[in-house]
């Protein structure tokens, strides 16, 4: 047990106990409120395993940009902002097989990487200097797929939002 | 010349392709188009058979078609030898026959011309099954064929028992098809090729097991293709088409195709005992069933239906007691009499307008060329010298014979024993029915009325001649087919024709003839009466249907009641008899579509966990 | 470190995920469920790339990808997810069954 | 070192010039006013030419690789497998395009964005079939869905359009969600994400569960693409709700993009572990076959009978993938010819129904089955076409090409051992005569005159013909596609 483990285990706990409320909390706007909670210490986590780049970018995209959407669509679509009811359905059933799914997944993890420890003091640092250079020398294909796939997603977004392209009058 | 072996598919199909466009729609444009179609195609298969006939060891090959190497070898083209070459002939002319028969027969049906093109296509799809060199290819006309079928037998599709009659014979052979496209599937892939050539060359090395299983998948759907049991119960019932139609399947197509297969595969076929015990005993059932059922039929076309089974059975067996030669002898001969017998049907009906019996005492009297032609058909159909039936007969029953003693290919003692009795019994119940519908047929007093053989030309002109042709391959057939036809290795070898042998028939034959003249000329009653109560039952085939109806799938039945209650939507129903369970559980299915997506997830979800633990124990 | 901690808690992560996305009917709620799921994927990369010393990067590059491809995702559904509201008056997944098997 | 990876443009030149393309169109639709269908899909037309005739120049020369980390791992490459997927992908948005000029005018959907959408999908299916990496493919995977969720939403004003757009997402996303998961267990596992080193490192560990898991999860998405039980449930709401030429793209494009990363993954990066997915693909075979046929066969409407026969077809198709656990490169490589077989005949004989359905669509607006009666009166090519795809899908004559995929799919199976998987594939094709006959027979019987609200659209009925052509060609020459298809090596 190191500091590592001390410190990655409450990040991660606070993540998953944040996750736990995003998925129960009865107020659509609260659970909003605790992804971001969840993704943040996740950034945490990740600055602990030395992805610094990793962690910026989980704080300005996700927080900054995918919840703050979220949030807008919640207004969009006047969900209630205190308790309401209709947020659930079948809850006893979605939670045994996730919880079947989890088990199964922790059993095997434990199983296969259960002993191993990854020494985090020499561990090579992700900076943007250096995730620059290998997203540049090794992953170039995929990354100009990704500007393709952004612009159509925008493009797909702003068709369907738009409002004087309802023909058929 | 070896490619012209491919215009005989092309012809009738390029004529069924004019006969179906919307400009040759009319009537004399569609019977020129179908009537030069066939002329034609049964001149290129006279004209290919001299060469053929030169050389009969040949085998002619011509492959249009080379499909990529690797996994799939598929070969399309011609095979063309003297077995090819006297089908091709039998299958042509009869054709022919049957097309200007039509012409006059379907003088008043608007749908003449969809019909004509519909029997050039029919002649397209057997020719492909007899030059094809390629068991795919062979494949492809044995479907559409199956298409045809159920086009023509549905031809008069206002009447609720003509749609019935043409799902069943759809779905009936349809299954046979499945066992054997299985069955093409099997031998392919032992044999690595699907070329007939090769797949024989390669019967010896083939691993044992996928040779029996190959041969009995393929012998499903030989069983479908020529209506033997269990699968025989679409034939009598496809009696619901036009009588042109019946001489169509019942002598040259159709139900020759699955004969000819076998013919054709004969060394794989020999090759497995097992098979040939199926076979034989397959066979040695439907004889005797279908002249049992022919002999108690009440309807003219239904015993000649019924009859047809039995002959088939009779080639069947021949061939599954190795007798090659005296196999394919029975099935010209048997095409040549029951073309015969059904274009006469065709006339006596068309007078008498109704298909039963008990209405036609004395008919023939007043018709003579329906008369001459149902005594020379008859006759040849019982195996009476000098009509080449008897010689048939007799080489089918030496083969037989020697497949009881033991000796040569063929199945086991036991089954071949049995085919033996079951061969000789066939021989006096066939004479029995014959002896029937003569007596009926011609038995005085002639009715009176307005009745006349039917003033169509065409139709006294085929029959005069059918008769000529066929007195003529009648007498010279047995003598020249077995050197045209060289046996395969393994098969025996020529017509053992014996004298003696034919005499005892002919008076076993003479014997049944004369009894039942006795019989019904001591108070003009129907043979049949002979039967008393039974009468029922083998008329109904021994209830083989109603065993069907009443089976958990209720195949039959549930077609037949479906689609009675509905219109053009015949297929629609069909669903229902491949079987109500499937459309119960389609139903029941619904469920998962309720339409609600987290239902959807749960299920994914659901079912990707279930995979991931089992893999996860299994690994 | 032990590499078990990070990757449990992915495993954590994933499995309220799917509760998420099942147990809610609020189209809102269940793309949130969604980014627990893609977040629990990112948490395993990060986690092994510092296991493994990728040279190549793979795991991080890796995640930087995935927070694109739920950027992107999130922007489409949210799009059609204010489109069934416009027609709907209502995010409720229930009651979006009009596309149905039909009864017999 | 370079600072970038060396890029070999010529193995690039078909997506590039269809992403180069979908971004023309964008550009042109918002500089012009007049005539904007015609021009945007005339554009996508020429695109999509060019790129075929790089992939031509391609097919005559040697395999190609690019974006490689090392001389073995490369991420993309432009061998035979890629480029028969993707002529085939060109190919059938050659169909697609004019279909969908109808659908445009009809709606009056905006053109530049239509045809933008669909054409970026469509890139993402051509390097689906180059990718060599699980990170591409699942970028592919991306690039290929999203632009048909939007696609499918487009029909203004009609919620069911916007519930078939949510429902294919939601199930879409998980999807992926569950592929991306596994795929970082994959990483973690054997240390890369590019196939063939996946491949070495799942050698070295023959038999780990997390592995298998891994494996399982990973396929999920490309499940999802391909609409295999149990991530079929989107299929026949999605293809009702949506245009019907984007019911026509799903159903090919999409589905071979789907086939076409399933094929890469198992047969190359999973192959170790084939003892593990092998069986589990001849159970969801058997599954997908047999549920959607059972389910077509109640169908009243022309869409959801295609959607569930698109299902069951998804079924024979993953056939070939069923194999034994000592199956070897040879067994693997016939499996993807017999895939890629079935695939190619498949487009052809589905565009052909979807095309004449479309025609149908214009000319009758419900599209029950039964209001196909009569419509060899109205349009006999197009019934033409149709009875000839019908056939086809059923594997009946004069459809040889159907014949010839089923006869093709049904041996690799029995060669690969699972006869049992063999005879149900023989009952589910006799179960399937039943509903494609079934419509071929409404459309060929007689019918009372039908109203017709518009004239069938000049490009439709073009398409169809061309679908039906296209059908008639592999029928007659069904070598054709085979030869394509065994030309795919698998690296």
């Amino acid at each position: 047990m190191t500091t590592f483990d001390v410190v990655i285990a409450l990040l991660a706990a606070t993540s998953v106990g944040a996750a736990a409320l995003v998925v129960t909390t009865r107020q659509v706007v609260h659970a909003a409120l605790w992804l971001v909670v969840s993704l943040a210490a996740l950034a945490g986590c990740y600055v602990v395993l030395a992805a610094e780049l990793v962690a910026w970018v989980q704080v300005l995209v996700y927080v900054g940009a995918v919840v703050v959407l979220m949030l807008f669509a919640v207004m969009l679509t006047r969900a209630p902002i205190g308790r309401s009811a209709d947020t659930d359905g079948a809850r006893l059933g979605a939670a045994v097989v996730a919880t079947a799914m989890t088990a199964t997944l922790v059993v095997l993890l434990l199983k296969s990487f259960g002993d191993v420890r990854v020494d985090l003091k020499a561990r090579p640092v992700g900076n943007g200097e250096v995730i620059g250079s290998a997203l540049f020398r090794s992953w170039v294909l995929p990354f100009e797929l990704l500007s393709l796939l952004l612009l159509a997603a925008l493009v797909g977004a702003v068709v369907l939002t738009r409002d004087d392209i309802e023909g058929e009058q | 010349m070896s490619s012209a072996a491919w215009l005989l598919p092309a012809i009738p199909f390029a004529a069924a392709l004019l006969g179906a466009l919307p400009a040759c729609r009319t009537r004399p444009r569609a019977a020129a188009i179908a009537l030069t179609g066939a002329t034609t195609t049964a001149l290129v298969a006279l004209l290919l058979l001299p060469s053929a006939l030169d050389d009969p060891t040949r085998v002619r090959l011509d492959r249009l078609l080379i499909a990529p190497a690797g996994a799939l070898q598929v070969l399309a083209g011609t095979r063309f030898d003297s077995l090819a070459a006297v089908v091709a002939v039998m299958v042509g002319v009869v054709a022919l026959a049957v097309q200007v028969y039509s012409v006059g027969y379907l003088h008043d049906d608007l749908r003449y011309p969809s019909y004509a093109a519909q029997v050039s296509l029919f002649t397209s799809a057997m020719l492909l099954v007899v030059v094809a060199s390629d068991l795919l290819e062979l494949l492809v006309g044995w479907e559409v064929m199956g298409l045809c079928s159920y086009l023509l037998i549905g031809h008069y599709r206002e009447l609720d028992y003509a749609r019935r009659a043409a799902v069943k014979a759809f779905l009936v052979t349809r299954i046979g098809d499945v066992g054997m496209l299985l069955g093409v599937a099997v031998l392919g892939t032992a044999a690595g090729t699907t070329d007939i050539g090769e797949l024989l060359a390669a019967v010896p090395r083939l691993p044992h097991g996928a040779l029996v299983a190959g041969s009995l998948l393929l012998l499903l759907g030989v069983a479908g293709k020529s209506a033997q049991f269990p699968l025989h119960v679409w034939l009598p019932d496809a009696m619901a088409g036009p009588t042109p139609i019946s001489a169509l399947i019942h002598a040259a197509t159709m139900v020759a195709a699955g004969v000819y297969l076998v013919a054709r595969l004969h060394p794989l076929f020999l090759a497995s005992t097992v098979t040939l015990d199926v076979l034989a005993l397959m066979a040695a059932v439907t004889m005797l069933l279908g002249a049992l059922a022919a002999f108690a039929q009440d309807d003219l076309k239904r015993l000649l239906a019924w009859s047809t089974t039995s002959q088939l059975a009779y080639m069947l067996g021949a061939l599954a007691a190795g007798g090659y030669d005296a196999g394919l002898l029975h099935l010209m001969v048997h095409a040549s009499a029951k073309a015969l017998l059904f274009l006469a049907a065709g006339l006596v009906l068309h007078a008498v307008h109704t298909g039963a019996l008990s209405q036609m005492r004395g008919v023939a009297r007043r018709m003579p060329v329906a008369a001459l032609a149902l005594i020379v058909g008859g006759l040849t159909l019982a195996g009476l010298p000098p009509f080449a039936g008897a010689w048939s007969k007799d080489s089918v029953l030496a083969a037989m014979k020697s497949a009881a003693g033991g000796s040569g290919p063929g199945p086991d003692q036991f089954e071949g024993v049995l085919l033996y009795l079951a061969g000789l019994a066939t021989v006096l119940i066939t004479a029995a029915y014959v002896a029937r519908l003569l007596l009926i047929l011609l038995a005085p007093p002639a009715p009176r009325g307005d009745l006349h053989e039917p003033r169509l030309s065409m139709a006294q002109s085929v029959t005069a001649l059918t008769v000529t042709c066929g007195v003529s391959t009648f007498l010279a057939l047995p003598d020249a087919l077995p050197s045209w036809l060289p046996a395969p290795a393994g098969a025996r070898e020529g017509i053992e024709l014996s004298v003696g042998g034919v005499t005892l028939t002919a008076i076993g034959v003479l014997a049944v003839f004369a009894a039942l003249w006795l019989y019904s000329h001591a108070g003009a009653r129907d043979p049949v009466l002979l039967l008393g109560s039974s009468q029922r039952r083998l008329r109904s085939g021994f209830g083989v249907d109603a065993l069907y109806d009443r089976g958990a799938v209720r195949p039959t039945r549930s077609v037949a009641a479906a689609v009675a209650e509905t219109d053009a939507s015949a297929i629609n129903h069909a669903v229902e008899g491949i079987g109500r369970s499937a459309v119960r559980t389609s139903s029941s299915l619904r469920v998962v579509g309720a339409g609600r997506v987290r239902s959807y997830l749960a299920a994914l979800i659901a079912g990707v966990l279930l995979v991931v633990v089992s893999v996860a124990v299994v690994v | 470190m032990h590499l078990a901690v990070p990757l449990v808690a992915g495993a954590l992560l994933f499995g309220l995920g799917i509760y998420g996305v099942l147990a809610r009917k609020n189209a809102v709620l269940v793309l949130m469920a969604v980014e627990l799921m893609l977040n629990a994927v990112n948490l395993n990369l990060i986690a092994f790339g510092a296991y493994l010393r990728d040279r190549f990067r793979t795991g991080e590059v890796t995640t930087l990808f995935v927070v694109t491809i739920a950027a992107a995702e999130v922007g489409v559904g949210l799009a059609i997810v204010l489109l069934l509201y416009r027609r709907r008056e209502s995010v409720d997944l229930d009651r979006a069954t009009e596309l149905r098997e039909e009864a017999a | 070192m370079s600072l970038v990876q060396h890029v070999d443009g010529l193995a690039l030149a078909p997506p590039t010039a269809l992403a180069l393309t979908a971004a023309a169109v964008l550009v042109v639709d918002l500089l012009v006013r007049r005539r904007r269908v015609e021009l945007a899909v005339g554009i996508g037309l020429l695109g999509t030419a060019v790129a075929l005739v790089f992939v031509a120049v391609l097919a005559r020369g040697e395999p190609r690789a690019t974006f490689c980390l090392t001389a073995h791992a490369c991420s993309y490459e432009a061998d035979g497998f890629a480029l028969a997927l993707q002529g085939l992908v060109l190919l059938a948005l050659a169909v697609v395009l004019p279909l969908l000029t109808g659908a445009l005018r009809d709606h009056r959907l905006p053109p530049g964005e239509a045809v933008f959408l669909l054409l970026s999908s469509a890139t993402g299916a051509m390097v689906m079939a180059a990718g060599r990496d699980v990170i591409t493919l699942v970028v592919a995977l991306e690039l290929v869905s999203l632009p048909t969720f939007v696609l499918v939403g487009l029909r203004p004003g009609d919620p069911r359009s916007a519930e078939a757009a949510l429902k294919a997402f939601l199930i879409g996303v998980v999807s992926t969600a569950l592929t991306l998961y596994g795929a970082s267990l994959l990483y973690g596992v054997t240390g890369s994400l590019h196939l063939d080193l996946i491949a070495e490192g799942l050698s070295a560990h023959r038999h780990d569960p997390l592995a298998a898991a891994a494996v399982v999860l990973v396929v999920a998405g490309f499940g999802f693409k391909v609409a295999a039980v149990p991530f079929h449930f989107w299929v026949p709401d999605a293809y009702s709700g949506a245009p019907l030429p984007v019911a026509a793209y799903l159903a090919v494009v999409s589905k071979a993009a789907g086939f076409a990363g399933l094929l890469l993954l198992l047969l190359r990066g999973l192959a170790p572990y084939v003892g593990t997915w092998g069986p589990v693909l001849g159970v969801l075979a058997a599954l997908t076959m047999s549920l959607g046929n059972l389910l077509a066969l109640r169908q009243r409407t022309v869409i959801r009978l295609l959607a569930w026969s698109s299902v069951a077809q998804a079924g024979y198709m993953l056939v070939p993938l069923a194999l034994h656990a000592d199956a070897g490169r040879k067994q693997m490589q016939e499996a993807s010819t017999a895939t890629l077989g079935y695939l190619g005949f498949y487009a052809a004989m589905t565009l052909g129904a979807f095309a004449a359905a479309s025609v149908l669509a214009r000319s009758h607006g419900a599209l029950t089955i039964e209001a196909s009666r009569g419509l060899v009166r109205v349009a006999p090519w197009t019934a033409g076409v149709l009875v000839l795809s019908l056939a086809s899908l059923a594997g009946l004559p004069p459809g040889v090409g159907g014949l010839v995929a089923k006869v093709v799919v049904l041996r690799s199976a029995v060669d690969a051992g699972y006869t049992w998987l063999a005879v149900v594939m023989a009952v589910n094709t006799v179960i399937a005569l039943a509903y494609y006959l079934r419509w071929a027979v409404v459309a060929l019987s007689p019918g009372a005159a039908t109203e017709r609200p518009f004239p069938p659209a000049r490009a439709a009925v073009g398409a169809a013909l061309v679908a039906g052509a296209a059908t008639v060609v592999v029928s007659v020459v069904p070598q054709l596609v085979m030869r394509a298809a065994a030309g795919g090596a698998l690296g």
